[in-house]
């Protein structure tokens, strides 16, 4: 069982007292306007900033305690962050996958053997001995997955995977998303696309302020526009059109785009 | 022009050679052209732009425009050798300096398209593995890698700056060039910080590990007949004069 | 008549010289691959080897200490090498190497400069062929040995004679600029000297027409870096 | 009149014989995957880059003529690039709006005055004297877009607005940019928010391997899901949705979501 908690960081008040728990094996999404927090509070998640009030539980244990194993805690968290561009580190690819690799503690045979199943596994073998400063935007961002899934995290969490993705990388994103996700991770991503948000979550939750203000369905979340309209969101489009043309349903009833 | 180079040191046709092979043909050649003649100088600059064009199809666009510059700067650096200068100011030709002057030019031609050969065929990152291998320290390869990392970053972050400068018809005035190592430096700066915190998030700062290697090493008998001949009329030439 | 030829030909030549440096830039005081004959060449890689290993351990140490300094060098090092390869707008015949230079020395110190500057030479060798591996070592002794303590010592001085800052940024960027090309100059005034006079005529000689350039240029320089310093301080 | 054409720039193809016109007063959307050539061609726009072949004509004038007057062209045509951290130069906020009002032609006098305007109708009133790497990514947008308009171009052309916004940051980006086009400017904007290219556009130009291979209004374009597929696009969630319930329907009516 994951649980994570965190209560008051006053840094900057970024955190305004969060009381979340991830429940394992779900989709969800976080979403929220700019500056609400997002970034900091992934940033808590294997504990790359610790807070100042409250506690995180990881597993059902407190990080904060003496003795909690905090290399262990980041390889069972990984995190894609928003530019891959500050995350690459290696000059070429499978350089990269295998520092990524080394971290996660294994020795030099190992890595190789897990070298081929990732390039296998990802699609990667024409541009394994590519320099990384001449891929894609696309190509860089499906590297960073590579990177952050290689220590087979148990939660893997990502911020905005798809921005400036075109609409069939994206689905190329997703649909790595899912088979990682039905092969057992947790994941959680941050992003601003209502319409993936709507087809993808189990659940969504919305922050503001430093706060998670709602949680629940996309079906429930999006079924009351005003709220979100209040903490600086909206619904997305194709949820306003069906509430025009059926005013009298209030939730899009979720069967309609599968 | 830097990004040219690059792309060739990835996309030739000697791309699977082993770097130490082609290091090794370079030193070669770069001896021969230091202590030999005009004649061994020669037939260096033949041969490697053989194995640049020829072998490495690299296109002679490529090579003529590199040559073509370093040509310019020689030319500079030899109008310094030629030019005399006395008091009054006064400049004169010397010419008992022209003959050591072109001696130098060819010399200096032949050691560069060495350089040039290496540099276009082989990816720095894996000469880099061919040094840690010699036993370079550590510390001294993982900065290496690093800073090739960084300046394709910076680079790119130069290049888009100097784009939208050129877009708003700016970009020739000396304060642009300040803003534009401010803008670097900062640009330096915040990736420092977010590259700590990735690379936290994926473990902290262990030892960088490369498992580089080039993908398969195949050698063809027309090169190693080429280079015997090149190493026996050098051979010939030294020991004949 | 034969002198009128030889005016109009050394003309041109100079027109051609200034043409030339204010189109390749990134070239400027470097001594070219193959240039320096042999023996100079391995005189100069002989002086520049101790200071490296000795700058090297330095480095080592530090980053031993302080390992999460290694991505700040790699990027000052990139930085560095950006600056000193780009086109950047300046002053005709600018590398704005002094910039990076000079920022370099005042935040890492001297000897890790050392480092930083010879693997700059070595990718602008490696990915421009700019410079040269036989001449690595002169060129590594005037920018990444002369130049970064120069500027360091000048910085350092400055400072303990109670001058502002600017004014000891300015001298140190502008005096490690001129410390270098005087060096380069005398690296090829021993290489090459003259037929009459020798050295001293030589090396006034490549100073001389060095100094057409290069001083003004290092004025420039200095008030580049003052400038940059002072935005990166205020903000 | 503004007539742009291109035909054949043969640097590694990434423009394939472009014969494309740009009509006054309307608002484009440039659609495509990534790596089509949308960016390559917005650069041949105002002449950053020359194409080896064909000719470019604006305002009826082939601009690749001797005495053409480019940095007249560059002041017409403004174009805000897609990542704002690599436009902006200057320390202050008041020396980045300086620097487009200089090169606009403009002597100190008049740059203060215009100034003061740019500072009230873009609202940067409060972060006027702030140092630009302080600003957060919604401003660094917004400031590059009032640098852009500060020459007051004819044609605006935008990489990529929204990505990274909110949808609050961008709807006031688009109601911004909907207030410049009302005083006059054409607009041109790459994007692959399809949802906003549908609200937004009067024409939709679809670029494929380098060249437009469809363009028509959104109800058009989007009308014909198969062949955006074939260029690895796809057509809005709404439009699918639309598609499923009422099939015998191909084009969704406009007024919907008015």
């Amino acid at each position: 069982m994951e649980r994570v908690r965190y209560a008051y960081d006053s840094t900057r008040d970024v955190l305004n007292g969060i009381d979340w728990e991830i429940a394992e094996q779900k989709k969800y999404a976080l979403i929220g306007p700019n500056g609400c927090g997002k970034t900091t509070l992934f940033l808590h998640l294997n504990g790359l900033l610790r807070a100042q009030e409250g506690i995180v539980y990881w597993k059902g244990r407190n990080m904060y305690e003496r003795g909690a194993d905090w290399a262990q805690w980041r390889r069972e968290v990984g995190i894609v962050f928003q530019n891959p561009e500050h995350q690459i580190l290696a000059p070429l690819v499978r350089d990269e996958l295998a520092i990524s690799l080394a971290h996660a503690g294994m020795d030099m045979e190992n890595i190789e053997e897990m070298l081929v199943s990732i390039v296998e596994e990802y699609k990667i073998d024409s541009w394994l001995d590519r320099p990384t400063h001449q891929l894609s935007l696309g190509q860089k961002k499906w590297l960073t997955l590579c990177c952050t899934m290689a220590t087979k995290p148990d939660l893997l969490v990502l911020d905005e995977p798809t921005a400036y993705l075109d609409q069939h990388q994206t689905k190329r994103f997703l649909e790595q998303i899912e088979t990682i996700h039905r092969a057992g991770t947790t994941v959680l991503i941050a992003t601003h696309d209502m319409d993936f948000v709507w087809q993808w979550a189990d659940v969504v939750a919305v922050m503001h302020e430093g706060r998670i203000v709602m949680q629940g369905t996309p079906e429930d979340v999006f079924a009351d526009r005003q709220r979100l309209l209040d903490v600086r969101l909206d619904v997305p489009l194709f949820v306003r059109l069906w509430q025009a043309w059926r005013p009298e349903e209030k939730q899009v009833p979720r069967r309609l785009v599968q | 022009m830097i990004r040219e180079f690059d792309r060739w040191a990835y996309d030739n046709r000697l791309r699977t050679w082993r770097a130490e092979w082609k290091l090794l043909l370079t030193f070669a050649m770069l001896f021969f052209a230091m202590i030999g003649d005009w004649r061994e100088q020669w037939l260096v600059l033949v041969g490697m732009a053989y194995w640049t064009m020829g072998r490495a199809r690299v296109p002679f666009s490529l090579y003529g425009k590199a040559m073509l510059a370093a040509s310019a700067f020689l030319g500079i650096s030899l109008l310094t050798l030629v030019v005399s200068v006395s008091f009054p100011f006064r400049l004169s030709i010397v010419d008992s300096q022209l003959q050591p002057a072109a001696e130098l030019a060819i010399r200096s031609l032949a050691a560069w398209s060495c350089l040039f050969f290496l540099l276009v065929t082989t990816p720095v990152p894996e000469l880099f593995a061919v040094l840690r291998g010699m036993g370079l320290p550590t510390a001294l390869v993982e900065l290496c890698v690093l800073m090739y990392r960084f300046i394709f970053l910076l680079e790119q972050a130069a290049a888009e700056l100097m784009l939208a400068l050129r877009a708003r018809n700016g970009g020739r005035h000396w304060r642009h060039g300040g803003m534009l190592m401010y803008q670097l430096w900062m640009k330096a700066w915040q990736s420092y910080e977010a590259f700590s915190r990735s690379l936290a998030a994926r473990g902290g700062m262990a030892s960088i590990v490369y498992t580089s290697q080039p993908p398969k090493t195949n050698m063809h008998l027309a090169d190693i007949a080429a280079g015997v001949v090149m190493v026996v009329l050098l051979g010939l030439e030294w020991w004949g004069g | 008549m034969k002198r009128i030829i030889r005016w109009s030909a050394v003309a041109t030549l100079l027109a051609v010289y200034f043409w030339m440096t204010s189109e390749q830039e990134a070239y400027a005081m470097h001594i070219m691959e193959g240039f320096l004959p042999i023996k100079w060449a391995l005189f100069w890689w002989l002086l520049f080897l101790p200071f490296f290993v000795l700058g090297l351990r330095r480095l080592v140490h530090t980053l031993k200490q302080h390992p999460e300094q290694k991505l700040l060098m790699a990027l000052a090092g990139a930085f560095t090498f950006v600056l000193s390869a780009l086109k950047i707008p300046s002053v005709t015949g600018s590398s704005s190497h002094p910039t990076g230079i000079g920022f370099g020395s005042v935040l890492f110190g001297p000897w890790v400069m050392v480092v930083i500057g010879t693997v700059v030479l070595l990718f602008q060798a490696m990915l421009l062929a700019h410079g040269g591996l036989t001449t690595l070592g002169a060129n590594a002794m005037s920018m990444a040995i002369i130049g970064p303590f120069v500027a360091y010592g000048v910085y350092q001085l400055c400072r303990k004679g109670k001058m502002s800052n600017r004014a000891a940024l300015f001298l140190a960027a502008c005096l490690s600029d001129l410390a270098t090309y005087v060096t380069t100059s005398l690296q090829l005034a021993l290489a090459f000297p003259a037929p009459e006079g020798g050295i001293i005529v030589s090396l006034l000689k490549f100073a001389g027409i060095f100094a057409i350039t290069q001083v003004p240029l290092a004025i420039t320089e200095g008030i580049v870096t003052v400038v940059v310093w002072n935005w990166l301080a205020s903000y």
